[in-house]
Formats: C-alpha cells, sequence, structure tokens
C-alpha cells in the first residue's frame, strides 16, 4: 500500500486566491492512502521542495501527489524532489489545479470541489503507480551511413570530424553518388567535381571513416545506440591493398561491351573498369557478368597485365558484422524511368535524352568530352527542347499514373541550368523550356532562372510538349502548346531533353524492411515528423540524410546531412541512454500473438517469437509479443488494440486511467 | 485454337471482303473462328458519357452470345474491337453501368464482363504466335516495307485497350516481319488519321490522312498497312491519294500464307462511276 | 425529459499529452474558462483511450465524454490520432446506436496553440451535453431484476 | 441556350479539378489547327462552369475522339470526355442534329451499296445526331 | 445433403487410412433431435457415425485452434468448413490462431441451415454467399442460394432509424434477458483470447457473473467492440443465445460503419489485409458528432 503525501501549493495567489488550499488539503486526507497532506506557498520553491523531503522522512512516504500547476511545467521538478527525498521518481503525481481550475473558474467553492477532485483522482492513479526504473543502455560510439553519395559523404565527414567513428557503405564501386555524374551546379554555375572530389578525398582519408564500397547491409538487429549491422562486401575481385589504379587492365581488356552506368550508357566500358577517373576507391572492379574470364573461362588478360599483381579472380564476397549506435540513410534517388513516355519518344531516337544524359553530354569528363554533341550523329545541336515535370505532379485517372504524384523539385532549376549551358557553348542556338509552373523557391534560385531568360535568352513556355516525331535525318519535330498565345507549335529541333521525375534509390525499400523505418506511399523515408524531426526516422537511432527523405537539391542535401549528423553526435555523444520508462509491456500468460499489436505500433517496437510461457504453473508453446523498450515511445496504441489486456503502458495503465475515471465522475 | 467473332458493318459489308480474308487467314493458321448467330452493329463510337446505357446494349448482346459460346470474341474492325473492350470493361468494373444493363438486357444469367475481348492481332500473337506464323508463310513479301499505321482506337485509352505500348506499338510491324516484309517505323502510325471527319470536315481528314501518308513516305516506306477499314477508307481516299498504296494488312498476312486474295484497299466498295475497286482514283 | 436549468453535465475529457494538454494548459494561462465539471485525463496519446475509459465514464455518471489529441497529420507519435479517429467513429457510433445520444460524444483535435480552441470546445461540448439532461447510465440498459 | 454545367461534368464522368492547367492535351491534339476552343480550354471552361459558350464551338465537330489528350493527360482528366459531354448536350435540343437521314443518300452509290466503310456513316449518326 | 455425407465420409476415410492425418473435425448426431454436435474421427471405422445435413448448424474452425496445436507426430488435422465458417478460418488463419500446414481443409456444399423449428435460420437469410476461402479442396461444389435473400443490414437500419430513447428502451429489453452463460463469447471464433478480460481479476473490469447490471451491458458493448472490424459475421452468437437476444445486430452495426466509413470489408476474406482497425487512412472520416442529423433527442 503506497503511503501517500500531498501537497497543496498556493502558487502565491494564482492558486490560493480561488481556491480554499486548506480545504483541499484537508479533504484529500481521507483519500485512500493519504498520510500526510499539507500546503504551502510555492511547492516549486527550495522551500515547497524541503516540505516534500521532511514529510517523507517523518511519515515514510512512499509517494507524492503535488497540486500545483501543469505537470508539463514542473513535473520534471518535482519528480526529482521526490527522488532526492528517497522517494521512486515515478511515484509522483501532479493534480493540475492552476491552468485547469484555478485560473479558469471564478467560484471558488465550485474550484475548491473541482481541485479536491483532480487531486483525488491523482491519488487514485498514484495508488496503482508502481516503483520505475528509466532503462539505462550503453552507446557504441560508430556510426553507420548506407549511402556514398554528397548526403552521405557530408553526414560521414561531420560525425568523423566530432571525433566518431563513421561506416560508409555504398553499393557501387565508388562514392560520389549522383552529384559526380553532374556537369555544373545551380545556382553558382560552378563545377560539381570541383566541389564534391575533395570531399570524396576527405573522406577516404579520413582517420575516422571506413569507406565500404562495391557492399550492401545486408542484416540489422537491435536498436537505437546498439546495432548489429552485417554488410556484405561484393567480391571485386581485384586486391584494394595491391592495386595501384594505374589502369592497364581496363586498357587491354578485350570485353568493351558493357554500358557505362556512370555515363547513363552513353558510352561502352570495359568488363574490368573504374567507373570515373576519379572515383574512390581508384581500384577497379570486374563486372562478373560482362568478363570473358568469368563468362567462358578464357582470357585472363587483366591478371596477366597487371603490373601489381592485384587481380584475383577467387576473391568471394565477404560478410562484416559490427556494431553501431546510430544508422544514417542515405541511399539517394534515380531518375525515373521513360519507357511509358514515349511520347517523347524516347526509347525511338538516340537524341531525345534526359537531363541527367544531357549532364553527362556536358561534362567535360564524359562520354563526349564535353563536345555538346547529339548522341545519334555527333553533330552540335542549334535547337534544342527541354521539356519539365516529365514524370511528376501525376495523377491517376482512367488508368494507373505512368509518374510520380509529386514535385521533383530540382527539375526547374538545372533546366535552366541546361539552357544557359547549352547557350553558353552555342550562342547561335536556340533553347525552349516547356513548363508548366517554374518553381524557384531558394536563394539565388529565382534570380539565376530569371537570368537563363533575361540574359541568356532562353525561350520559356508555358505549355507542355504533346508529342515529339522523330522524322529521320536526325529532325525532330516537336509539337506541344504554348498556352499564353494559346496555339500549338511545331518546333524543328536537333535534341529534346526530357527533365525525368526522381524516385527513391530502389535499395530504400528493401533497406527500410531491414531498419523497420517507415516509407511513406512513394518508398521515400517517414521523418518522425514532418515539421519538428525532419531528419529522423520514427525508429530511434535511424536517421535521414538527402533524397532518400523527399526530392531536394544539393544545398537542401548538404544541409540536411549536416543535420542528420548533429542528430547523430548529440546521440553517440552519450555513454549510455537512460530511456522512458513508461513503455509497453505484455503480459505473456494473457497474449493471443494476434499480431495487432505489432500492426499498430509506429516504431516497430514490437515483435513476435514462439515460446513456452508458465501460467501458474501450466506450460505451453505459444506466439507472444515482446515489446523492445528502447524502441518503444509509449502511445499506447497497442494497448487499445488489444483485446484480452495483454499489452498495458506503465505509467498510464488502464487501470489507472479507469481509477482517475472513478474518481473524478463520482 | 476458338474463337466466336464479330465481323461488325463493315466488314460484313456486300463488298467489304477483308473480314473474309482474315476469316480465311486464321483458318489457314488453325485458327477455328465461328461468327455469332446473331450480331447488331457494335454502337460504331464508345459512348463516353457515363449516363449513356442504351448505346451500349448491342456490344453486351454480342458478348453475352460469346460468353454463352464459352469462347473469347474475336474482333477485328478497331472501332468494333474499342467498343466492345470497352463495354465489356465498364461491364466488369462499373457496378452501376452493370446492373443497369443487366436490368435492360435481362439475361439468364447477370453478365459481368467475363467474356475476354480479342483482337485480331492479338490472338496471332498470343494465341498462334508470329513465329509460327511466319513458319506458314508460302509467299513472305520480300522487299517490301511495310508501313505499320495503327490509328487511335486500337490502342488508346491504354488502361482499357491494353494489348500494347500505346506510344511505341509493336504488335503489327511483329506481324509485319513474320511475313517477311520489313516494317518501317514512323512517328505517325499512332497519330489519329483524321477518318471519323471525313464526313463532317473532308478538308481536316484529308489535312491529318496526308500528314500520316507523307511520314510514312519520308521514312521509306513502299506502303502502308493497317486493320482499322476507316482508317484504310481514309488513308487511301484522301490521304494517299494514288501515291502510295495502302493495305488491308489481313490481306497482306492472307496473300503470304498462299491464299491468293487481291489485297482489298482503299474504299471498301466499288467505284459507281468505273467499276473500279480502288476508289482512289480519278475516273 | 425536462431540462433543469441548474444542470451541470459531467464531463470527462481525455487529452493527449502533446497538443490538447498543453492546449488547455494554454486556455487556463489565457483565464479562458469553461465549466468546472469539465475535468480532465491526462493520456500520452488520443490512441492510448481504451473504449472500457469511456464506457466506465459513463457508467459513473459522466454525461459527457470528449476525446481530444493533435489534429490529424500531427501527431506527436506519427499515427496514434488516426487509429484513435477510427475507435472513435465506430464507438460513438455504437453507443448511439445503444441509446446514448450523439451529442454526448465528441471527438476534437486541438493543438497546444489553440487555447481559444480548447476553451470554446468544452463550452460548446457542455451546453451540447446539458441540453440532453441526465444520462441514462448504460447499466441502467439492464433491469433490475425487481423491476422486471 | 440553357445548359447545365453539372450535367456535363456527370456525363463526362471525369474530374476536371484534377486539371492542373498543363496543356499536354493541346500540344498533343492533332485537330488543334482546326478546333476554335482547343481541350484546354474545353476542361477549363467547364471547370468553371462556363460550358454555356462551348455549346457553338467549332471543336465540338473538328474533335476526332482519337484518345492522344486522355492517353497523354498526367492528371487522369479526360479531356475528350468533357467535349464529348458538351457535344452531347449541344444535340439535346429537339432538331439539334447534325446529321439527317436525308444526308444519306450521297454516301450511296447507284445500287443502294456504301461508297465509305459502313462504319463511317454509323459513328457520323452516332456522333451528330441523337 | 445425403450424397455429401458420403463424399465427406468418403475423403476423411481416405485422409484417415492414408495416416495424412491423424483426426477428422466433423459432426455427429447429437443428444437431441435435428441437434449435430461437432466430434472428432480419429479412425476410419468410427466415421459411419458421421452426420451432416440441414440441421447440422455448428462451426468447427474454433476447434482448430486447440487441434491443430496437437503435436501428434506433426500430422495435419482435417477438418470441414462449411462457406461461412471459411471465412472464419481466414481469420483465425491470419491471426496467427492456427498454423494453415497443420490443417487440412475441406469446404462442403451448403443449402441453408434449418432450424429445430424447420424454419431457416437468420444467419442463412442473410447469408453471405456460398463461395469457399483457404480451403484444399471442396466437396459439393458451391451451394445456391434458392431463398429470398434478406438484407444484412436492415434489422441495423431498422434500429438506426427509431429515436435515441426507442433505442435504449429495445437494448434495454434485449439486454435484459441476458444470463452471463458465456455462450456467445465461447461459441465465437473471434473471441479466442487466451484468457478473457472479464476474466481478468487484474484488468479492473473483471465479471463473471451478472452480480452489477452495469458490467453485464459492458460485456456485450465491449465484446461487440473487440471483435470490430474482425467479426466475420458468422451469426454463431445469436444462434447459440440461450435467451434469444440478438446479438448479431450489435456486430452488424460495426460492420456495416466500418463499410460505410472505411470502405467495404470481409473479414477472414484475405489473409493480407490489415484489418480496419489496425490500419488507418489519413482520410478517414471524422467521428460523427458533427452529422447534425443523428443529433441528440429534441428537448420539447
Amino acid at each position: 500500500m503506497t503511503k501517500i503525501g500531498v501537497f497543496v501549493c498556493w502558487c502565491g495567489s494564482n492558486i490560493a486566491a480561488t481556491v480554499d488550499v486548506d480545504a483541499v488539503s484537508e479533504a484529500i486526507k481521507a483519500a485512500p492512502g493519504v498520510v500526510f497532506a499539507t500546503n504551502y506557498q510555492y511547492m516549486c520553491s527550495e522551500g515547497g521542495q524541503a516540505a516534500i523531503r521532511s514529510a517523507v522522512a517523518e511519515h515514510g512516504l512512499t509517494g507524492v501527489v503535488v497540486c500545483s500547476c501543469s505537470p508539463r511545467m514542473h513535473e520534471a521538478t518535482f519528480r526529482k524532489a521526490a527522488a532526492g527525498a528517497g522517494v521512486n521518481p515515478y511515484m509522483v503525481e501532479i493534480a493540475n489545479i492552476r491552468e485547469q481550475c484555478s485560473w479558469i473558474h471564478k467560484d471558488k467553492a465550485e474550484a475548491t470541489a473541482k481541485a479536491i477532485a483532480l487531486a483525488r483522482a491523482a491519488v487514485a492513479k498514484l495508488n496503482l503507480d508502481r516503483p520505475l526504473t528509466a532503462p539505462e543502455t550503453p552507446v557504441t560510439k560508430r556510426a553507420l551511413v548506407i549511402g556514398g553519395g554528397i548526403a552521405g559523404i557530408q553526414t560521414a565527414l561531420d560525425v568523423a570530424d566530432a571525433g566518431y567513428e563513421v561506416d560508409v557503405v555504398e553499393k557501387s564501386p565508388t562514392i560520389g553518388g549522383k552529384m559526380a555524374m553532374l556537369d555544373k551546379t545551380f545556382p553558382t554555375l560552378d563545377c560539381a567535381a570541383c566541389i564534391l572530389t575533395p570531399k570524396m578525398v576527405d573522406a577516404a582519408a579520413h582517420e575516422k571513416i571506413t569507406l565500404y564500397t562495391y557492399s550492401e547491409v545486408e542484416k540489422v538487429s537491435g536498436f537505437v545506440g546498439n546495432f548489429t549491422v552485417d554488410i556484405k562486401k561484393r567480391a571485386r575481385s581485384v586486391s584494394v591493398d595491391r592495386c595501384t589504379g594505374c589502369g592497364v587492365c581496363s586498357e587491354k581488356c578485350p570485353s568493351k561491351r558493357a554500358k557505362s552506368e556512370f555515363d547513363q550508357g552513353l558510352r561502352e566500358r570495359s568488363a574490368i573498369y573504374i567507373p570515373f577517373a576519379q572515383a574512390i576507391p581508384n581500384v577497379p572492379v570486374i563486372d562478373r557478368d560482362t568478363c570473358l574470364k568469368f563468362q567462358t573461362g578464357k582470357c585472363g588478360l587483366c591478371e596477366k597485365v597487371c603490373p601489381s599483381h592485384a587481380v584475383d579472380y577467387s576473391q568471394e564476397d565477404e560478410v562484416i558484422t559490427k556494431q553501431y549506435g546510430a544508422i544514417v540513410a542515405a541511399t539517394g534517388f534515380k531518375p525515373i524511368g521513360l519507357e511509358r513516355f514515349d511520347e517523347y519518344a524516347y526509347s525511338r531516337s538516340p537524341d531525345v535524352v534526359t537531363s541527367l544524359e544531357f549532364e553527362r553530354l556536358c561534362n567535360a569528363a564524359g562520354p563526349t568530352k564535353g563536345h555538346l554533341v547529339r548522341p545519334s550523329d555527333g553533330k552540335e545541336p542549334k535547337t534544342v527542347v527541354f521539356v519539365q515535370c516529365v514524370g511528376s505532379r501525376e495523377a491517376s485517372g482512367i488508368g494507373a499514373m505512368k509518374g510520380k504524384p509529386y514535385c521533383s523539385k530540382i527539375c526547374c532549376m538545372y533546366t535552366a541550368k541546361h539552357a544557359m549551358l547549352l547557350r553558353e557553348k552555342y550562342p547561335d542556338s536556340e533553347a525552349y523550356v516547356f513548363y508548366i509552373d517554374v518553381r524557384t523557391p531558394g536563394k539565388n534560385f529565382d534570380e539565376f532562372y530569371r537570368r537563363a531568360a533575361e540574359e541568356y535568352g532562353v525561350h520559356y513556355i508555358k505549355g507542355m510538349v504533346g508529342k515529339v516525331c522523330d522524322e529521320g535525318n536526325g529532325r525532330l519535330t516537336v509539337r506541344a502548346s504554348d498556352l499564353i498565345e494559346n496555339r500549338q507549335l511545331l518546333i524543328d529541333a536537333d535534341m529534346v531533353v526530357l527533365a525525368a521525375a526522381v524516385e527513391p534509390d530502389p535499395s530504400a525499400r528493401a533497406l527500410a524492411t531491414l531498419l523497420t523505418a517507415s516509407m511513406d506511399t512513394n518508398d521515400f523515408f517517414t521523418e518522425a515528423h514532418p515539421k519538428l524531426r525532419p531528419v529522423e526516422s520514427p525508429t530511434a537511432g535511424v536517421f535521414l540524410s538527402g533524397m532518400c527523405q523527399g526530392p531536394k537539391d544539393i544545398p537542401d542535401t548538404v544541409a540536411q546531412a549536416g543535420a542528420a549528423a548533429a542528430k547523430v553526435i548529440g546521440l553517440l555523444s552519450k555513454d549510455r541512454l537512460v530511456g522512458n520508462p513508461c513503455v509497453a509491456s505484455c503480459d505473456e500468460t494473457l497474449c493471443n500473438g494476434c499480431s495487432a499489436c505489432e500492426r499498430v505500433c509506429p516504431y516497430g517496437a514490437i515483435s513476435y517469437e514462439t515460446k513456452t510461457v508458465v501460467d501458474r504453473g501450466a506450460k505451453d508453446e505459444r506466439r507472444v509479443a515482446s515489446v523492445n523498450e528502447a524502441l518503444c515511445q509509449g502511445c499506447g496504441a497497442c494497448t487499445v488494440t488489444c483485446p484480452s489486456g495483454a499489452m498495458d503502458l506503465r505509467g498510464f495503465t488502464g487501470r489507472q486511467i479507469m481509477a482517475e475515471v472513478d474518481a473524478i465522475c463520482r | 485454337m476458338k474463337f466466336s467473332y464479330f465481323p461488325g458493318c463493315t466488314l460484313k459489308a456486300e463488298a467489304g471482303r477483308s473480314g473474309e480474308t482474315a476469316i480465311s487467314a486464321a483458318g489457314a493458321l488453325g485458327v477455328e473462328v465461328t461468327e455469332l448467330d446473331q450480331w447488331q452493329c457494335c454502337g460504331a463510337v464508345y459512348p463516353l458519357a457515363r449516363d449513356e446505357i442504351a448505346t451500349k446494349l448491342s456490344a453486351v448482346r454480342a458478348l453475352i452470345d460469346a460468353k454463352r459460346a464459352g469462347l473469347p470474341l474475336l474482333t477485328l474492325c478497331s472501332a468494333c474491337h474499342h467498343v466492345i473492350k470497352r463495354v465489356n470493361r465498364d461491364m466488369a468494373e462499373d457496378s452501376d453501368v452493370r446492373d443497369r444493363v443487366n436490368s435492360y438486357v435481362a439475361p439468364e444469367v447477370p453478365y459481368g464482363g467475363e467474356t475476354k475481348v480479342v483482337h485480331f492481332l492479338e490472338m496471332l500473337r498470343d494465341h498462334v504466335g508470329f513465329d509460327s506464323v511466319a513458319k506458314r508463310v508460302t509467299a513472305p513479301l520480300a522487299g517490301q516495307r511495310v508501313a505499320a499505321y495503327y490509328g487511335c482506337m486500337l490502342l488508346r485509352p491504354s488502361s482499357a485497350m491494353g494489348f500494347d505500348d500505346p506510344e511505341n506499338p509493336s504488335i503489327m510491324e511483329g506481324l509485319i516481319a513474320a511475313i517477311g516484309a520489313e516494317p518501317v517505323l514512323y512517328p505517325q502510325r499512332n497519330e489519329c488519321c483524321g477518318g471519323y471527319l471525313a464526313i463532317e470536315n473532308k478538308g481536316a481528314a484529308k489535312r491529318r490522312a496526308s500528314e500520316v501518308v507523307r511520314s510514312a513516305a519520308e521514312h521509306g516506306a513502299d506502303c502502308i498497312a493497317t486493320t482499322c477499314p476507316l482508317c484504310l477508307y481514309n488513308l487511301t481516299e484522301n490521304g494517299a491519294a494514288g501515291t502510295m498504296p495502302v493495305y488491308d494488312l489481313t490481306a497482306l498476312l492472307a496473300n503470304a500464307l498462299g491464299l491468293h486474295v487481291e489485297p482489298s484497299s482503299g474504299c471498301a466498295a466499288v467505284c459507281s462511276v468505273c467499276s473500279e475497286r480502288n476508289s482512289a482514283h480519278a475516273c | 425529459m425536462p431540462v433543469e436549468s441548474a444542470f451541470q453535465p459531467k464531463i470527462a475529457a481525455f487529452c493527449c499529452n502533446w497538443c490538447s494538454y498543453a492546449g488547455a494548459d494554454l486556455a487556463g494561462s489565457s483565464r479562458l474558462s469553461y465549466p468546472a465539471d469539465v475535468k480532465i485525463i491526462r493520456v500520452p496519446c488520443s490512441c492510448r483511450v481504451n473504449p472500457l475509459f469511456i464506457l466506465r465514464a459513463f457508467q459513473r455518471g459522466a454525461d459527457g465524454v470528449i476525446i481530444c489529441g493533435c489534429h490529424p497529420g500531427d501527431c506527436h507519435y506519427t499515427s496514434g490520432n488516426y487509429f484513435a479517429r477510427r475507435r472513435a467513429a465506430l464507438l460513438f457510433s455504437m453507443l448511439d446506436y445503444l441509446g446514448v445520444e450523439s451529442g454526448r460524444t465528441r471527438v476534437e483535435w486541438v493543438s497546444a496553440a489553440e487555447g481559444q480552441k480548447f476553451a470554446a470546445t468544452m463550452n460548446d461540448f457542455a451546453k451540447t451535453v446539458a441540453s440532453l439532461g441526465k444520462c441514462r447510465r448504460i447499466g441502467d440498459l439492464r433491469c433490475r431484476t425487481s423491476e422486471s | 441556350m440553357r445548359v447545365d454545367n453539372d450535367d456535363i461534368l456527370r456525363s463526362s464522368g471525369t474530374d476536371v479539378r484534377k486539371c492542373m492547367k498543363c496543356g499536354k492535351c493541346s500540344g498533343a491534339c492533332p485537330s488543334f489547327d482546326e478546333m476554335d476552343f482547343p481541350p484546354h480550354i474545353f476542361v477549363s471552361m467547364v471547370e468553371r462552369g462556363d460550358a454555356a459558350a462551348l455549346l457553338s464551338s467549332k471543336s465540338l465537330w473538328t474533335c476526332m475522339s482519337c484518345f492522344a489528350c486522355v492517353e497523354r493527360c498526367p492528371r487522369g482528366v479526360e479531356p475528350a470526355n468533357v467535349i464529348e459531354a458538351v457535344r452531347a448536350s449541344a444535340m439535346s435540343p429537339q432538331g439539334a442534329n447534325r446529321m439527317r437521314p436525308e444526308d444519306v443518300p450521297v454516301f450511296l452509290g447507284a445500287a443502294g451499296e456504301c461508297l465509305v466503310p459502313q462504319q463511317l456513316l454509323a459513328s457520323a449518326f452516332r456522333k451528330y445526331s441523337r | 445433403m445425403q450424397n455429401v455425407r458420403e463424399l465427406m465420409i468418403k475423403k476423411a476415410g481416405e485422409m484417415l487410412s492414408s495416416g495424412e492425418v491423424y483426426g477428422v473435425l466433423a459432426w455427429e448426431r447429437g443428444d437431441f433431435a435435428c441437434d449435430q454436435t461437432p466430434a472428432l474421427f480419429t479412425s476410419p471405422e468410427s466415421l459411419s457415425r458421421l452426420a451432416y445435413d440441414e440441421f447440422t448448424a455448428p462451426m468447427l474452425s474454433k476447434y482448430l485452434i486447440n487441434e491443430a496445436k496437437k503435436p501428434n507426430e506433426g500430422k495435419k488435422v482435417m477438418v470441414f468448413l462449411k462457406p461461412c465458417d471459411t471465412y472464419n478460418f481466414g481469420h483465425l488463419l491470419s491471426e496467427h490462431k492456427v498454423e494453415r500446414d497443420r490443417v487440412y481443409a475441406v469446404g462442403v456444399a451448403c443449402s441453408g441451415i434449418f432450424s429445430r423449428e424447420k424454419t431457416l435460420l437468420e444467419k442463412c437469410l442473410a447469408c453471405k454467399g456460398m463461395e469457399f476461402h483457404h480451403c484444399d479442396e471442396v466437396i459439393g461444389g458451391e451451394g445456391k442460394i434458392t431463398w429470398d435473400k434478406l438484407d444484412r443490414f436492415a434489422g441495423v437500419e431498422m434500429i438506426e432509424s427509431m429515436t435515441p430513447s426507442e433505442r435504449f428502451e429495445f437494448w434495454r429489453g434485449e439486454l435484459s434477458r441476458c444470463i452471463r452463460c458465456n455462450a456467445c463469447r465461447n461459441v465465437c471464433p473471434v473471441c479466442s483470447c487466451v484468457k478473457c478480460v472479464f476474466d481478468n481479476p487484474g484488468s479492473g473490469v473483471m465479471s463473471k457473473s451478472n452480480a452489477d447490471e452495469f458490467e453485464e451491458n459492458m460485456f456485450h458493448i465491449i465484446r461487440a467492440f473487440h471483435v470490430a472490424g474482425r467479426c466475420t459475421d458468422c451469426g454463431e452468437c445469436s444462434r447459440v443465445c440461450p435467451r434469444n437476444i440478438p446479438l448479431h445486430l450489435l456486430n452488424r452495426k460495426f460492420i456495416k460503419d466500418v463499410n460505410a466509413l472505411f470502405g467495404p470489408y470481409q473479414a477472414g476474406a484475405s489473409l493480407d489485409d490489415a484489418s480496419p482497425l489496425t490500419s488507418y487512412s489519413v482520410n478517414d472520416p471524422e467521428p460523427g458528432y458533427k452529422d447534425k442529423a443523428k443529433g441528440g433527442e429534441r428537448v420539447a
């Protein structure tokens, strides 16, 4: 039986002027469990806290009710005071007789009666409180970043600079991501490689950063502060330690027919290859699907020509298991496939390209060495039509949607950039941009777009392309609407550039399952709170960086990467995590194993296992739920979905809330 | 392989032989085609207005007849195919339409879109297989550069028609290759020929059809082939004006199979002035 | 049922800790009054409110029950109020079906910034419940044996 | 002529409010040059309840119902259905038929045979008369 | 039916003889006329007692919870499921109460079940359909509904059309008869908690008898809520109630509301669908108090 002391605060005159505090402390003495009751001018003051201490000592209190202001104000204060006096801090309940009573009622008798009722409710709840201990778990001081694009690199650098170890897992043979493929960046038109490659080098050289390229996360277990992750390092077939990156192997490789992923298929590469000159690590990889040695058993030329004996056909995939305190998803994006958009003749004509292909065609390190020419005949284009919103902002109608419902956010700006680059390279060229809206919120963004129109003479036309006809002889006829002038245009173009919508990288879906992190209907990771916790996943210890959370440009990505890093650093800086003890727990003897709670838990904190349950001596093999207390945030969704009442919420148990109900409805 | 067959008015018209040609070609490929006992006009245009029921009834009757026979319903004319397939989809998916139509038609068992509607081309590709067609070809059209013309109704809306990519189709090219000719790809192959306007606004129909023919010619086609009788008429009458032969693709198929039919072309009717079959002529 | 002018309905208000309880605090610090017979029970989230609690309140003499939570989309726990909304929609409809008038039950979304809305909601709800009079307890659904 | 905009919305069976005014329908329309009101303006005018002005438009009779707009609309609005609904509404008053049986003989030959594909006549009747 | 029974015996015999199953859940003649009772047959010889006719009302799926759990050398149990029972089976599978690979499920044709008074049961009048779900095989094929179907929700709508006072009186009249025999709970395939909240002293709402009138009604309301979104509307609760309380009217109210508010849903039909109360849509309707038409009782 809890021995309860009740302390009624005057809050100066804030409470005492409207509530008869003496009457309250007197009346509450009759409540079950109450062994002591008093009132005091300011309970939150040192004097008030001292009163709690002395009453605990004098009356052997095991629970404390403070009738005062909102618990949102001073619950923490009184819990601390109770703990100082030797009472379990979770054996403290607050009756809110200021905000909910004295401040809103004028009639003293009425307010006093309500204050007594609220005090009784608090006492009733406290009678059913049990001492709780906040769980503490140690923190592994290492972070895992999944994805080695600009988002992942930035997060890794920021976390590593704070002195924590970071591992970066990248599925392709090099870090750098999509940004490495870009030519110039908006709104400054500085070269992407010039600002990215130093960061790549920093990441590789950083003593706290370990890069796992050509690798994938295979398994994740554990929880915030204590994740265990299996990373599969795919066999590169080249020893990273021995290889000097001389490139002789690629040069001599007889199988040169694979499409270069890095160059968007605009160039062919050898079976043993380095994706691009500044790749990190600068070590080739053998694409076993196109390698003659692996396909036919014959060849082996690269092994013969390698001066440092780095080629190793016998290499096998390797799984390494490591511990992490925090995980950052930075899986990025890709442009959507345009197979279903053939009204733009994308699959018919090589001169209809995506924006990312256009980047490669402009890039000095690209397949044309920066000489912007048509892929079909190598001629310089004179008239280029840019189509925005290809597959973005769609809605389903009579059939399923071909594209995505959201705005891809970056296309307006890069299209302006592309048009400017074209006009800069070929001053006698014509650039037409078809737009639905031009969306340029961002620092110096609208100015940039206006510069394209005003200084570079790019023709911006409000309207949409309805059909691109490949007329043969290298001519493309573009039929489009011009809504401002209400006419249909037929433009003879040399090239058409399609601003394809972006979508999350396909690897994100599987990763979300591994991390029990939730996703929206578009497969973007969901944030813990759309406004207030934008870089955290609802799953504790999992953070989000870059495009995997939603479309964003480089400045936003870098900002979010830094923010995610700050959250990771905040987590790793703690030696132990103090959890919330007011979490759900499962009474296994009552659990039906129905999985309903698992379905409503937003944190993936509930899992099921089949185990032997002992109920009053009887043993039974059952499927039962168990709550991971480190993940549970204590919302209580599971408790209501559980018909048998096996799930309950500590600190807010069903019986406690019913006791409060009984008290206030008396 | 057995199919119920809905010929439709145009292909059944006295002088229009392409229907029979197609059926004999199917026979030569081992497909058994049974014409529905009694059929009425499909309705000619799909009633876009959602509340129109009466105009859907005849299509539903054909569908029910095919269901009774327990066979998929084969169509050839693009318009018939379009109308019947879309009405069938309405019957399967729109409970309002389904209930109202069933209460009109009152079949013994309510009809709910059970019949599978198959276009002649679809039948060749999915049931016979273009490979088998190629094997049966005795008189390949070697050296011919044939431009397939799809038109509008065969492919669109793709969510309803659903047997080929609406913007980059390949089914007719597949057949053209199977009969030994060389398919020609050109951008106007799935743009409307304007046939519907041929009565109301001949000028517009001419402009559209000429554009189609021009595009095919520019891409080096020797001839155009289509399966839609309306396109066949319009392209011949209003588009080609003698500059380019326009054929019924099923007739080309029949010839390749050695059935020796005269490739019917253009206006299905005989010219009333000089009895010449191809009306794309001056008399 | 005649309405006594002095009838003060008893109302149990379940408020989520993050939005609505804070909204009630704001109503208090803004000195916005509402009837004293509205009494608040703090729960972590609207999804913690078990139908058992609501029935219990009616059994113990409540004349009306209201659940307040974060606005849809703003739940501190992401999805709790969506579940609460479904449960309440069904339960309140069922109570109405059993003869507990729908005016006696309500769900309202009140954010931490909506002190005004909180007070206005409670005043309006109390008025509605008052107009319905004393609630026949659900317990009365079963006659005492002596009565039958 | 009076017209009930709601009727048009209902019978078109499409949600014109989904239109984001991108103009792809009018960019795709092969009959654009024959039209006084192109597809996007049709949708826009019906959306703001001004279908009456469209009843006498030339576009009603030059839309080829080829569904290029329907196929390519990124918002699932079906402009051809909207045009069809207005066309149906334009023909609903008595005597508003655009084609009459007496117009047919010019398409028939001496023996009464049809000089155009029968489907063309059938569809013309269906489209241009009630 | 006679023919179906023979086919059932044949199949059961084969399965028992081959040792594929250790037992067959079916029916045998009960103590009274027209009262077929669930029974477990473990030998081919015993099958002569197997009964199946138009009075065979009980559902067997709930028995699987225990039967499919027994070790029996890993052998399966065979069960006969009428069409409406296959939804219950689906529900039990979706909540992991029964492991699918421990059961050989055989659908049996149904042509409507009659009461002892030779009238078609209410649940059959409002038959959901004769399709089988989740079965390994079906005996006798899909039956036909040969009678005029009752609108499943007509009863609910009738009550909804009453005033609140009338509704209250109606339910007072019905629920007053409850004797807390728990037959409704025990027969319900959904109500299969390891321990019911009403039997659990720790729940704060334990009530085992009709000691307190509130708990009685709370029992029925909470029971209905606990099965909301899970109830397959098999109608067993009403059938077995010795006091003829129309309990299905509570369940169907929830089913009707679920369909109207969250979209059509049939519990037990699919194993993949999240149930209505363990899922949500951001566009769900707000709880109905805003529906002015329903309002409260008018004050004269």
